[in-house]
């Protein structure tokens, strides 16, 4: 089974040390949510363990059934860009990304992307150039990325900006999904996000400090 | 389909798409041409004389201006953060997209570059040679500009920095292109040497300089 | 532990290269001025004129040096490059900041007296040959390295890109060195001075050399000084600045 | 001192190199005096900010 | 002081401070001009024939890339809608801009290129002519390129559309501004007149390519 | 004293009518608070009185003790951007405004600069570079230019963006002994402001539609 160590990790931004001598796990089939304050580290963790940022110190080590690819090869980065061309049709997008990120067949990949877009409720539009849709249906169709290329490991930063009730609920089920095959979720948020049994990953001196910011955060 | 010929077909549709950028490019190489016989005065021999070597510098200049754009779409809209986690390495999707470049871009002017010419009463024989030597050479024009157009990212006054930080890497390019066009009018044996370097200076550059504006995307993504 | 590291250890802390520095430089300003004042004095009262330049081979005692500074600079910025990249090292940065306007000026030195030295021998100031041009580019190199890094607002990674663009750019020393001896030109070809140049010239030539080198350390040491109040400076201000808002909304519950 | 017919140009090049030399070398003691004044002047603010610091907290408390 | 003496001090105060936006026009300037020669071949004569009319060209494509950024920050950053509130017609404020880039911008150029000549071998008893000239002829750069600047103020692909825009514009500068020098070799008469009607031009220009460019301003606030 | 009147204004963006058929008015010495949720065109009303964008149709007129000149040029607008210049220092940074907007001797523009930065607790940092300050430093610097240069109307756009409590009170005061000295304030915000007997407009559907949305504003 798949876990994710963090040990003794410390970031710099800029000259401030952002994160500093954080450890902790995720497990396969536990989410684990980032929470904290504004300006709190939550983006530069999740960016860290993408391989963006290269940690001052400490280590960030996968263990389980592994091959050789790193991390960031292994994970999915949703951040608060879309990565949507506004002049490629919603299909043509997300057929571009399951070939990039995973490849096979042209069939396969295009089976694969109906079954994404209807899956998010965008099947109608799915010839429509992308720069008509709307701020949530285009945050839709940079989330439907997460199931046309398999990898096991998922890395959201604040993935329910401008979702409606509707689909921060079918976010919530996937997520679900991939947890039960047996993936890794690590999730960058400010509202409970709907799942069952969530891992809470707290950072930012207010929340460390004072135990009652616990109650007010989610 | 492999990652690098989806990027590929993506960035020339893409191009094809949004035409405008490959018609500024082109309206731009025609205009400094054509200030050129203005500068100048219409002296015709003069003119079909250095028409070559104008017509390399404008053709170097047109490129790298719409270099200037190359990663700049891809990293506004978080496409350059996906790329960096795909299994296709770094180096390799950006030398798909200076590919693309080249083929949307380079091939074009490269292409125009002898119908241009007529204004400066270039010499017609010349023109397969002027063709053969810019397609040979436009690759490394993209390829080398790719790293300029990195390094620029995030850069304020990007054109005219991009242009100091290049120019100086196109001028073997240059060299090699003029006097392969140089020697066509000549001796044939002569323009086959410098045909071949320019084919290795583009080689090289696209061996080489997909790693160096690589370093530089990531960084930026730090 | 073992010495090296310690070296490496004691060079890499800026507080350590202040306390350093400030030590040496007098000397290495001194040793400068000294070597310098010498060669001048040889050149200028006691070495002989060419038999075939005359008078004017005095602009060689300045000429040359400059030349072989202005590509120990873009060494020194390649090699601290590359410290920055690979080692990380914290000094690099600063080292490669402050070298690059200082071989800057002596390229534009041995650019400037080369044309002046151009006119008497070969009756026009500049030629197109492969030397002159190479040199030219390595002009524009470090022209496009300091424009780069002013023009990015994040100073640490405007440090790591100019990096990458001086390791580009590194290309340009061999065509420098060679370009004599690949393609003919009017320009001297390299010889080192070993043999052919009668001592009479070589002597001062090399003391001069020596008392610029000095004197590029001596700028370049200053330089790295420069840099590093200017960074403390910064952090300072900052701090204040942070420490400002803070008692705002200190003072504001 | 007798620099033969092309004095001028030797002139010329000594003179460059110097003004090139001067320039750099006057920039650079230029500089340094400036981030000297501009440390002391941000170390004593700091100080000064310090002590007022204490002062208020212990006013606050 | 008044509202206008304010703002150019201002932005001559900034062009100061962020002198790495004049430098990196110098340097693009050196480097065009550079390459012509490597393109055209080192023969020292054609060079000093043709060596007026690239200058000015180079010219104008260094000054207009340097254009290109002349209300964007003021834009970024707000300064243009207080400026829109002020009671100094947006018409004067544009002009001060205007003048303070051919300030820093125009004038440096104008003195550097009989120094770039020598790369082209230029007659040096051109240069009071040269530079005469092209003190005379930068003004109307700054002021028909801050129309182009001004309507490109929102669009993509900056420097190559600017280019294609103004460029046209600035051909009865360069025509006359080259006129001028070519007298200059021969009759001073012609020369006089030439030089007239560049500033003419420059006149005319300092008076209608506000009007424009505060039009195009106040189109895009709205 | 001065009056502004809106007559039957109606403003279009893009192509949609974002303000239809308002009419109201500001009397000096009552502020009057523009409210209304995201998109309800409070920027764009704002907008509109300072005369960037035309209304396409109805009036905007000015009554009382006023000379020849339009609304736009005896206003302050102060929108989401400070106009604040990085390698400027504070000082030269008002200075400029003081000078651009109002004019004086030397002397008078460095008191007045000296006084405006000590009031908004910027004294200590006149002359670091402005882009040195923190955010809520640069918009607090911004908001110095209103004191800086006199005009009879201020136009604010959310101008409590980024400020703490303590700047907020201050802006309130000012707003305040502007309002005293027969001045008109006409202010765009999500929260109270701090101010004493303000008159609200609301703008937008739901505010119009449901009676019982005006409890939940401000
Ligand atoms: C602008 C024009 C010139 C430039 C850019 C230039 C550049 C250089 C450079 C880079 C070197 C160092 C070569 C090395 O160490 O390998 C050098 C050396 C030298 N230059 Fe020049 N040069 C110029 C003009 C001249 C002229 C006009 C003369 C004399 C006729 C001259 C004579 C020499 C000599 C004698 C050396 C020493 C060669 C050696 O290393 O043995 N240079 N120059
Ligand atoms: N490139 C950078 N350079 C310097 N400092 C940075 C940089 N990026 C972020 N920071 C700083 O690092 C700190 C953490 O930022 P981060 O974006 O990780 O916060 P966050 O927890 O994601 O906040 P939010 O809830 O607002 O998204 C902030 O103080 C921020 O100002
Ligand atoms: N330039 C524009 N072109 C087209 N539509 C626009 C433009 N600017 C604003 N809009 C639209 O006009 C409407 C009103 O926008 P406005 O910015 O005035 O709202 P607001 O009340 O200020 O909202 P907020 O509380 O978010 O600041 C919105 O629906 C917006 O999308
Ligand atoms: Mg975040
Ligand atoms: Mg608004």
């Amino acid at each position: 089974m798949l876990h994710l160590h963090a040990d003794n990790l410390s970031v710099e931004r800029g000259t401030r040390t952002v994160i500093s001598g954080l450890s902790f796990a995720a497990k396969a089939g536990e989410p684990l949510l980032v929470v904290g304050p504004n300006g709190a580290g939550k983006t530069t963790l999740i960016r860290t363990i993408a391989g963006f940022i290269k940690p001052s110190a400490g280590t960030i080590a996968l263990k389980g059934d592994v091959g050789d690819r790193d991390i960031g090869e292994r994970c999915h980065y949703v951040g608060h860009l879309t990565g949507i061309k506004a002049n490629l049709s919603a299909a043509e997008n997300l057929a571009f990304w399951a070939t990039f990120l995973d490849g096979g067949t042209h069939d396969a990949i295009r089976d694969r992307v109906e079954e994404a877009l209807s899956l998010f409720g965008l099947g109608a539009l799915a010839d429509y150039p992308a720069g008509l849709l709307s701020a949530g249906q285009k945050r839709r169709l940079g989330l439907a990325r997460l199931s046309v290329a398999g990898r096991p490991i998922w890395l959201l930063d604040e993935p329910t900006v401008s979702l409606d009730a509707a689909s921060t609920e079918l976010l919530a089920r996937l997520i679900e999904e991939h947890l039960v095959g047996g993936g890794l979720v690590i999730a960058a948020t400010h509202l409970p996000l709907g799942l069952e049994e969530p891992v809470y990953l707290r950072l930012g001196a207010q929340a460390a400090a004072d135990p009652s910011a616990e109650e007010e955060q989610p | 389909m492999s990652a690098f010929l989806a990027l590929l077909k993506r960035d020339l549709t893409l191009a094809v798409r949004e035409g405008a950028a490959l018609g500024t490019a082109l309206g731009f190489y025609l205009v400094v041409v054509a200030m050129l016989p203005l500068g100048l005065g219409p002296d015709l021999k003069l003119l079909s004389r250095i028409a070559p070597g104008i017509l390399w510098i404008a053709l170097l200049l047109a490129a790298l201006l719409s270099l200037a754009r190359l990663f700049e779409a891809d990293h506004e809209d978080g496409s350059l953060e996906v790329m960096a986690t795909a299994p296709l390495p770094l180096e390799l999707a950006v030398a798909a997209k200076a590919l693309a470049h080249w083929i949307s871009t380079g091939i074009p002017l490269a292409l125009m570059a002898p119908v241009i010419g007529l204004m400066l009463n270039l010499d017609i024989a010349l023109t397969p040679a002027l063709i053969a030597t810019m397609l040979a050479g436009t690759p490394a024009i993209s390829f080398l500009g790719s790293v300029g157009a990195a390094l620029t990212l995030n850069a304020r006054r990007g054109g005219l920095l991009l242009a100091l930080l290049v120019l100086p890497l196109y001028i073997p390019t240059l060299i090699f292109g003029i006097s392969a066009i140089g020697f066509a009018g000549v001796a044939q044996h002569g323009f086959g040497a410098s045909f071949l370097i320019l084919l290795a200076i583009s080689v090289a550059s696209m061996a080489a300089a997909p790693v160096a504006a690589a370093a530089a995307l990531r960084l930026q993504m730090s | 532990m073992n010495p090296m590291q310690t070296l490496t250890q004691r060079l890499a802390n800026p507080t350590r290269f202040m306390e350093l520095s400030r030590a040496v430089l007098p000397w290495v300003a001194a040793g400068a001025a000294l070597f310098i004042g010498y060669a001048m004095y040889l050149v200028f009262f006691v070495a002989p004129p060419d038999y075939q330049q005359g008078e004017t081979v005095k602009i060689m005692y300045i000429h040359v040096p400059s030349a072989w500074l202005a590509m120990m600079g873009y060494a020194i910025v390649a090699l601290s490059s590359f410290g920055l990249l690979v080692f990380r090292h914290p000094l690099a940065d600063v080292s490669a900041k402050a070298a690059a306007p200082i071989g800057a000026a002596f390229t534009l030195a041995a650019l400037i007296t080369g044309s002046l030295w151009g006119k008497p021998m070969w009756g026009t100031y500049w030629v197109w040959d492969a030397r002159l041009t190479s040199v030219l580019i390595l002009f524009f190199l470090y022209l496009g390295l300091i424009a780069l890094r002013s023009s990015l607002e994040d100073e640490s990674l405007a440090g790591k890109l100019t990096a990458v663009l001086a390791l580009v750019g590194v290309a340009i020393l061999p065509i420098i060195k060679f370009s004599v001896d690949w393609w003919n030109t009017l320009h001297q070809p390299s010889t080192g001075f070993t043999s052919t140049v009668d001592p009479s010239m070589r002597t001062p030539l090399l003391i001069s050399a020596v008392g610029f080198t000095l004197l590029f350390i001596a700028l370049h040491l200053k330089g790295m000084q420069n840099e590093i109040l200017r960074r403390r400076v910064k952090a300072l201000r900052l701090a204040e600045v942070a420490r400002g808002d803070r008692l705002a909304s200190a003072g504001a519950e | 001192m007798n620099l033969g017919p092309h004095a001028a140009f030797i002139w010329a090049s000594y003179g460059a190199f110097v003004v090139i030399i001067v320039l750099l070398i006057g920039w650079t003691l230029f500089d340094g005096r400036r981030q000297a004044r501009a440390l002391a002047d941000a170390d004593r603010r700091g100080l000064r900010r310090r002590s007022a610091d204490t002062t208020h907290e212990r006013d606050g408390k």
